[in-house]
């Protein structure tokens, strides 16, 4: 991969120390397991090393990248362009790579949480037929995911959007034997294309209105090519929300990702909690000064955000699949990323992102583990339960005896995404909520508060369901369930202490007793720099005061005990009442069974929008190609001509005396004319 | 003399024509033609006084004419008589599409 | 010694790809071709075929390296008189537009007939000179630059495929030619009348009579005439494309076709049509075709063939009919391209055209490959080959992505930038179009889902034999210029550049003159004098606001 | 006395060739044809045509009649034949064609006066002196060799192929 001079870029001369591997090692590693998968599925060895080996040494460079950005200080983004991808007329479009202070951060985030799970994939996918191919198909993922982030221009973002897409259409559907699998893979697909859709048709308004789709002309271009609040960057940006939308499964198109669980569960851990479904978030907050432009997007971006969080948590509440209960709650923290970035506060929607990466992975894999250890147990007594039986909540109980280790790292980002303390989520989380209310959204500040609490409760009784109360795992099962391999322990406790220790990397000012750390924000100033300004001239300061009175630490203190409250409440009452297994148990009523049935949202797609395209296609097929165009006038054509020349074939009667009398008519006709003229 | 024998020859081919139109038998409709010929003849004949002697020349070779089409014509009726046992001409309706 | 003969080698050949005679000879080879086939026993003909279409490939591909990239006008040019006092010469030259679409031919004809390898069993001499006779024909409508011999080439194409469909198709191929033979027919019968009409027209004009495609250019159409031979024009390459009322002839043409005939039907016989209003149709009346009318009714049926073809082809059991109705909504979006009339759609659809004979011609040719295996082509009747047949599986999918679009393979790259040229002129038209990207999605991947993934449920599946060497050798090439053509179109997007900017701005140069009664400002042959700048400074078009317009768009002349 | 002669004749004509069509028996049919003619060759005598008139009698009624006659008797047409007049629907039409054609011809022979006026230098006598300078037979048989030789011989061909084509098409099939 030779790297084209670069025209000088503008900062301190830092030079990226190289770019282009980051993105190239993947892409490797796909190559190599996809030939090990096609020529010897067998052979282990190969996947093992190269798959985890390849994502391991882009994350050293990434870490080298950071540690070099640091010591230079550098904040202006450096852009490596390697060929011309398109160029027609004057649009031209190179492939290239982005190297900033907010890509590093992604990249750190994408590298390192896939390294962990490549790790953990190798215990857990250990028995699976399919073992090369797994893996081929991860490297695949993290190659366009870093595509994606590192992307210099629109087309080439668009390239790792739809790839990661892509990848996550073939890892859900990857046991593809089952049906059901692979429907919710085409499901995803296809519900990421409508994102996709609109994503694309931003680019055209982009490129029509500032003539180039590279970020650096783009962002230049931008406040003198749109007015402020102008209907062109509203459409602009709102087209761009609904690719986002449609990526980050947020109200309406996020019923692609409860779906998704039929994946493999390291894929849903990488896929469906910590990458993918962040760049919608990263879209906007790459492209922040548009978003700032348009206040009536950036509005309905935060009451997007604030709307699925809570009725995400709300569904969360009763869901009995343990994989389930966590992709809800997956939806319901990004509407908090969505409602960070929505009122500008960007830097705290990423680090929210940065933060929730580790303890929703953790969550997601120790759910693996569990997973793991019931299988092997459930064989080893000779019976195969079907998948949901095994992943069943009301299936479980009292594993913390038998999983300590698991358990103790469970409840570590249980407590991580309640918002406890000393954990990351109370950090990150907290600080959305207040810039929220610091942003005068009343409203939107109380429905974040509010799903604060519910969060606490469904991850209490998540916990509580699975680990503590008195077991409900058959005698015989319960002896042998062990723990996961060490390959699989090893991701978890690092996870564990990264959703402790992530917090601290942005300590927000106003908390109380607290030192004010804000690293992180710092860090990804200068990215920001250019919208905060915006916002600052148009929007105003964030007050600092809540939309009812009290300052940022009388809140933070108010949320983190509503939070511990509502968790300490929910675990004893859990671990306290004698469940039913799931074959006795009785379907929730009432409006319990209104969230249990996920507000009946499928089966109005289904029933509104699904079927009658299919019943429309059909009609258009038979009623309209075969019917009419291909009935009335091709075949109708046809037939018509036969007919009049049967008609006319009946004039020749065979008796001769008709052809006679048609000879003197005509003799007459001539006499007459004769005469006649 | 002339308009009278032309008028009579104009009679003479239209009692021709109904006869052919009317009768079913092959045998009858031949004489009928034999009829149209000779009123066509008659009329030659009449204007030859006027025009000049080709009239009657033209009439010898309507006779010649009219010989030969009788004997072939009649020819094919023995022919399709063996055929069908019978000259009504309803039969013969072979001559159609 | 050695260096002599190289050198005197390289400098013929260099001098006989600059000249005419490259075209002559790649139009008139395969003839040979015919020869031979008919001449040796059944068994040689395939190999008769193979050699020849492989050699005439390599005879065209050098003329991708000869090509004089930043020139828009015709090149490698000749005129020889044929029938003098008609004005009839033998003219043939190749320009950006052509070149593409001629190395297309060159390059999917020995795959076609690699693909029917064993399937052909009856009558073998005769199908493979007919598949000769067809790349004559092909070649030969993309090099004629003389009405009459353009006309000459297109009849000969036909009869051809004609054959193909009816003699070696399956069970309905009677039916399917003769719907196919009648449909393209009655078009070129109605382009024949244009014909006749302009030449008497430029007899008229200019006094001596010439079928000359440079003359034709500078012939001012009386006003009322011209919108009736541009619909004569627009009908026949409209049924060719086919938009969509005309569209009925292709499903059956290609599900009753041999897999080559399929091949070829899609990969280019349907460019045709493109080609013909590229070449002819638009050129010969520019102020119809910049009509704001006539135009949109364009538009409105190319958008309905990118919609409703996609819904159609959602629920075909048959797979061939599906890949049909793909290839009618492909070419809406090529439509859409050619109709928006901005340097970005034009070069866009060109290229797309290209991508689409590859994407869909390798379609065809998997279907043919399951068509051997299984004798059926009912998608129901497949289910879980990826366990069974992975590298056909393999390809299968990433064909199909191929097909919808997805970045970094061939599709996307035509698609988006005809959309990317196409919203600077018609914002709204270029949503709807866009909603044929998920679309896309929604008729290829549940028949991917069906035949590749899902239960393998059925005895007959699981004995089933993955791609011998031979499909294998098919398959590379395909699956090459698939990624190739996604990952770096740059020499393909250079070579057309020119060509589409010239004609883009040609077409509006005249549409003006012509309004103003000026005599018209047609591309020259090479030897280019008076002719402005190859492109005046592309004002950025600002589109219509969508809703509530607030920068007037500067409009192209009426 | 010309004037009655050419009624009586006339007359005669066409009442046996009314009867001619609407005799049931063929037979009968044939003979007044033979009436016909006869009436015919005298008219023919009254408009000077002596010599057609003698043709007619020996060439028309003493060979075609005749070979009518026998072909009757060949196929043996005259015993047990069932009456083969067309129904109502077909008289209508060939009534109403006669009727028109009678009309028409009246209007068409019209003008004959002035074609006489127009042919007024010839008349009638230029005729008679024409068969008194060659003779009856003369006047018809000069220009028949001379200026119409060519068709003369045409018809002697003709002949030949009317007695060949009547041969094979009458002869009994014997393979």
């Amino acid at each position: 991969m030779v790297a084209l001079p670069e025209p000088a870029a503008a900062g301190a001369g830092w030079e990226p120390f190289l770019p282009g591997w980051i993105v190239l090692l993947p892409l490797l590693g796909f190559l190599v397991n996809g030939a090990a998968a096609l020529l010897a599925p067998g052979r282990k060895a190969i996947p093992t090393w190269v798959g985890p080996g390849v994502i391991g040494l882009s994350f050293l460079i990434v870490l080298a990248n950071l540690v070099s950005i640091l010591g230079a200080g550098a904040a202006e983004p450096v852009v490596r362009s390697y060929w011309t991808w398109i160029a027609a007329g004057d649009f031209e479009v190179a492939a290239a790579l982005q190297i900033d202070r907010l890509s590093i951060v992604m990249a750190l985030v994408v590298t390192g949480v896939s390294f962990l799970i490549h790790v953990y994939s190798v215990g857990y996918m250990g028995a699976d037929p399919g073992y090369a191919r797994y893996f081929a198909y991860l490297n695949l993922f993290v190659f366009f995911m870093l595509v994606l982030v590192l992307a210099a221009n629109f087309p080439v973002l668009f390239v790792g959007w739809e790839g990661v897409g892509l990848c996550s259409y073939l890892l859900i559907g990857f046991w593809f034997q089952e049906p059901a699998k692979a429907a919710a893979g085409l499901k995803a697909f296809i519900v990421n294309r409508i994102g996709d859709f609109g994503f694309l048709v931003g680019l055209f308004m982009l490129f029509a209105y500032t003539g180039s789709l590279n970020f650096q002309q783009v962002f230049a271009a931008a406040p003198q090519a749109f007015t402020y609040g102008s209907a062109a960057i509203t459409i602009t940006t709102l087209f761009l929300f609904l690719g986002c939308v449609g990526k980050s499964a947020q109200i309406p198109l996020y019923v692609w990702l409860p779906d998704a669980m039929h994946g493999p569960t390291p894929v849903s851990a990488l896929i469906h909690a910590a990458t993918m479904v962040t760049a919608g978030v990263y879209l906007v907050a790459r492209a922040s000064v548009l978003f700032a432009l348009a206040p009536f997007t950036s509005g309905l971006v935060a009451g997007v955000g604030a709307l699925t969080a809570l009725f995400a948590a709300s569904i969360a509440l009763q869901q009995f699949d343990i994989k389930r209960v966590i992709a809800y709650s997956t939806i319901s923290q990004l509407g908090y990323m969505f409602a960070g970035v929505g009122v500008g506060a960007y830097a705290a929607g990423i680090f929210h992102l940065f933060t929730h990466a580790f303890f929703k992975a953790l969550l997601f894999l120790a759910a693996g583990a569990v997973i793991h250890g019931l299988h092997h147990a459930w064989a080893r007594v000779g019976k195969h339960p079907t998948e949901d039986e095994v992943q069943d909540l009301r299936n479980m109980g009292g594993l913390r005896d038998a999983l300590p280790w698991t358990s103790w790292t469970a409840w570590a980002g249980a407590l991580a995404l309640a918002g406890i303390f000393p954990f990351a989520g109370f950090f990150s989380k907290d600080e959305i909520i207040w810039s929220v209310g610091a942003r005068g959204l009343t409203i939107l500040w109380a429905v974040l508060l509010l799903t604060a609490a519910l969060t606490a409760f469904y991850v209490a009784r998540w916990a509580a369901m699975t680990f503590s109360g008195e077991t409900r795992v058959p005698g015989d099962v319960r002896r042998h369930v062990h723990e996961a391999p060490t390959v699989m322990m090893v991701p978890l406790i690092l996870l564990a202490a990264g959703s402790l220790v992530a917090g601290w990397l942005n300590v927000a000012p106003g908390l109380p007793f607290l030192p004010g750390v804000s690293r992180f924000h710092d860090f990804l100033a200068p990215v920001f720099e250019q919208a905060e300004a915006i916002w600052l001239a148009h929007a105003g300061e964030f007050e600092h005061v809540a939309p009812v009175g009290g300052d940022e630490g009388l809140w933070a203190i108010v949320t983190l005990a509503l939070a511990g409250g509502v968790l300490y409440a929910v675990f004893l009452r859990v671990s306290a009442r004698r469940l039913l297994p799931a074959a006795r148990a009785p379907e929730p009523s009432g409006f319990a069974r209104l969230l249990y049935r996920k507000w009946y949202v499928d089966e109005l797609y289904d029933r509104f929008i699904v079927r009658p395209v299919l019943r429309a296609s059909d009609v258009f097929w038979r009623v309209v190609d075969q019917g009419l165009i291909d009935g009335v006038f091709v075949n109708g054509s046809g037939a018509a001509s036969r007919a009049a020349g049967w008609a006319l074939s009946r004039l020749q009667t065979g008796d001769v005396s008709t052809y006679v009398v048609a000879v003197l008519v005509g003799v007459l006709i001539l006499l007459a004319a004769a005469l006649g003229g | 003399m002339l308009t009278e024998s032309l008028l009579l020859s104009a009679f003479l081919f239209t009692i021709g024509v109904a006869g052919v139109l009317l009768r079913r038998n092959a045998i009858i409709i031949f004489m009928c033609i034999e009829i149209m010929l000779n009123a066509v003849n008659l009329a030659f004949i009449a204007l030859s006084r006027y025009v000049g002697i080709e009239g009657q020349i033209f009439v010898f070779f309507v006779m010649v004419v009219a010989a030969a089409e009788a004997a072939v014509g009649l020819a094919i009726i023995i022919a399709i008589f063996r055929h069908y046992e019978s000259v009504d001409i309803q039969n013969f309706n072979l001559l159609r599409w | 010694m050695l260096t002599a003969i190289v050198g005197g080698l390289a400098h013929n050949l260099s001098y006989f790809y600059h000249s005419h005679l490259v075209l002559t000879t790649l139009v008139f080879f395969p003839l040979l071709g015919v020869a031979f086939c008919l001449a040796l026993r059944p068994e040689q003909a395939r190999w008769v075929a193979l050699g020849t279409s492989l050699a005439e490939f390599g005879l065209s591909l050098p003329l991708f390296w000869t090509f004089r990239v930043g020139d828009p006008g015709f090149q490698n040019v000749t005129k020889a008189a044929w029938i003098r006092d008609w004005g009839i010469a033998y003219a043939v030259g190749v320009d950006g537009i052509s070149l593409l679409l001629i190395l297309l031919t060159t390059f999917l004809t020995p795959l076609a007939i690699l693909s029917t390898w064993e399937y052909v069993t009856r009558r073998t001499r005769a199908y493979y000179a007919m598949m000769l006779l067809l790349l004559t024909g092909m070649v030969g409508v993309f090099v004629a630059l003389d009405m009459f011999l353009f006309y000459v080439f297109w009849e000969i194409m036909l009869v051809p495929m004609y054959f193909i469909i009816g003699v070696w198709g399956h069970e309905r191929r009677i039916y399917a030619a003769m719907k196919f033979i009648l449909y393209t027919a009655l078009g070129s019968l109605l382009m024949l009348v244009a014909i006749v009409g302009m030449f008497w027209l430029t007899m008229q004009r200019s006094g001596a009579p010439s079928f000359a495609y440079l003359d034709w250019l500078r012939v001012t159409v009386p006003s009322g005439l011209q919108l009736w031979l541009f619909l004569a024009f627009a009908l026949a390459f409209a049924i060719k494309v086919p938009l969509v009322p005309f569209h009925t002839w292709l499903p059956d043409a290609h599900v009753e076709a041999p897999t080559a005939g399929s091949v070829i039907l899609a990969g280019v016989l349907l460019k045709m049509g493109v080609y013909g209003f590229l070449r002819f149709a638009i050129p010969f009346f520019p102020n119809v075709a910049l009509d704001a009318r006539v135009a949109m009714a364009f538009l409105v049926l190319a958008l309905l063939g990118i919609l409703y073809a996609a819904w159609v082809a959602a629920v075909q059991p048959d797979a061939k009919k599906l890949i049909a109705y793909t290839s009618v909504a492909h070419l809406g979006f090529i439509m859409v391209g050619l109709f928006a009339m901005t340097s970005q759609s034009v070069q866009g659809g060109i290229l797309q055209s290209v991508n689409h004979g590859i994407s869909t011609g390798a379609l065809f040719i998997l279907a043919g490959f399951l068509y051997e295996r299984r004798h059926t082509r009912e998608i129901a009747a497949f289910g879980g080959l990826a366990a069974v047949v992975p590298l056909l599986s393999a390809s299968l999918v990433i064909v199909a992505l191929s097909s919808i679009g997805l970045p970094s393979l061939n599709g996307f790259v035509g698609e988006f930038l005809i959309l990317l040229g196409a919203f600077r002129t018609h914002p709204w038209v270029t949503v709807l179009a866009t909603l044929g990207v998920v679309f896309a999605a929604y008729y290829l991947l549940p028949m991917v889902r069906r035949i590749v993934w899902n239960p393998l449920d059925k005895e007959e599946n699981r004995t089933l034999r993955d791609l011998s060497r031979r499909e294998l050798a098919i398959m590379l090439p395909l699956v090459a210029m698939i990624v190739l053509l996604g990952v770096y179109p740059r020499p393909f997007l250079d070579r057309i550049g020119p060509s589409a900017d010239a004609f883009v701005t040609v077409i509006r140069a005249d549409a003006w003159a012509i309004e103003k009664g000026q005599p018209r400002v047609a591309v020259s042959p090479p030897a280019r004098a008076a002719r402005p700048r190859a492109q005046p400074a592309q004002p950025r078009v600002r589109p219509e606001e969508p809703p509530r317009g607030s920068q007037p768009g500067e409009r192209p002349a009426r | 006395m010309e004037t009655f002669l050419f009624t009586l004749f006339g007359g005669l004509a066409l009442a046996s060739a009314f009867v001619v069509v609407t005799a049931r028996n063929p037979v009968a049919s044939a003979l007044f044809l033979l009436v016909t003619l006869a009436a015919l060759a005298a008219l023919f005598v009254l408009l000077d045509a002596q010599f057609i008139a003698v043709l007619q009698v020996i060439v028309y009624i003493g060979a075609i009649l005749v070979l009518f006659l026998f072909v009757i008797m060949l196929l043996n047409l005259g015993y047990a034949y069932r009456p083969d007049v067309r129904p109502l629907p077909w008289r209508l039409v060939a009534g109403g064609v006669g009727l028109a054609l009678v009309i028409q011809l009246a209007i068409a022979v019209q003008p004959a006066r002035s074609l006489r006026e127009a042919a007024g230098t010839t008349g009638p006598e230029a005729l008679v002196a024409l068969q008194q300078a060659k003779g009856v037979v003369g006047a018809v048989a000069e220009p028949l060799f001379s200026d119409y030789l060519v068709p003369f011989e045409l018809t002697s061909i003709l002949l030949l192929v009317g007695i060949v084509g009547a041969l094979l098409l009458a002869k009994r099939r014997l393979d």
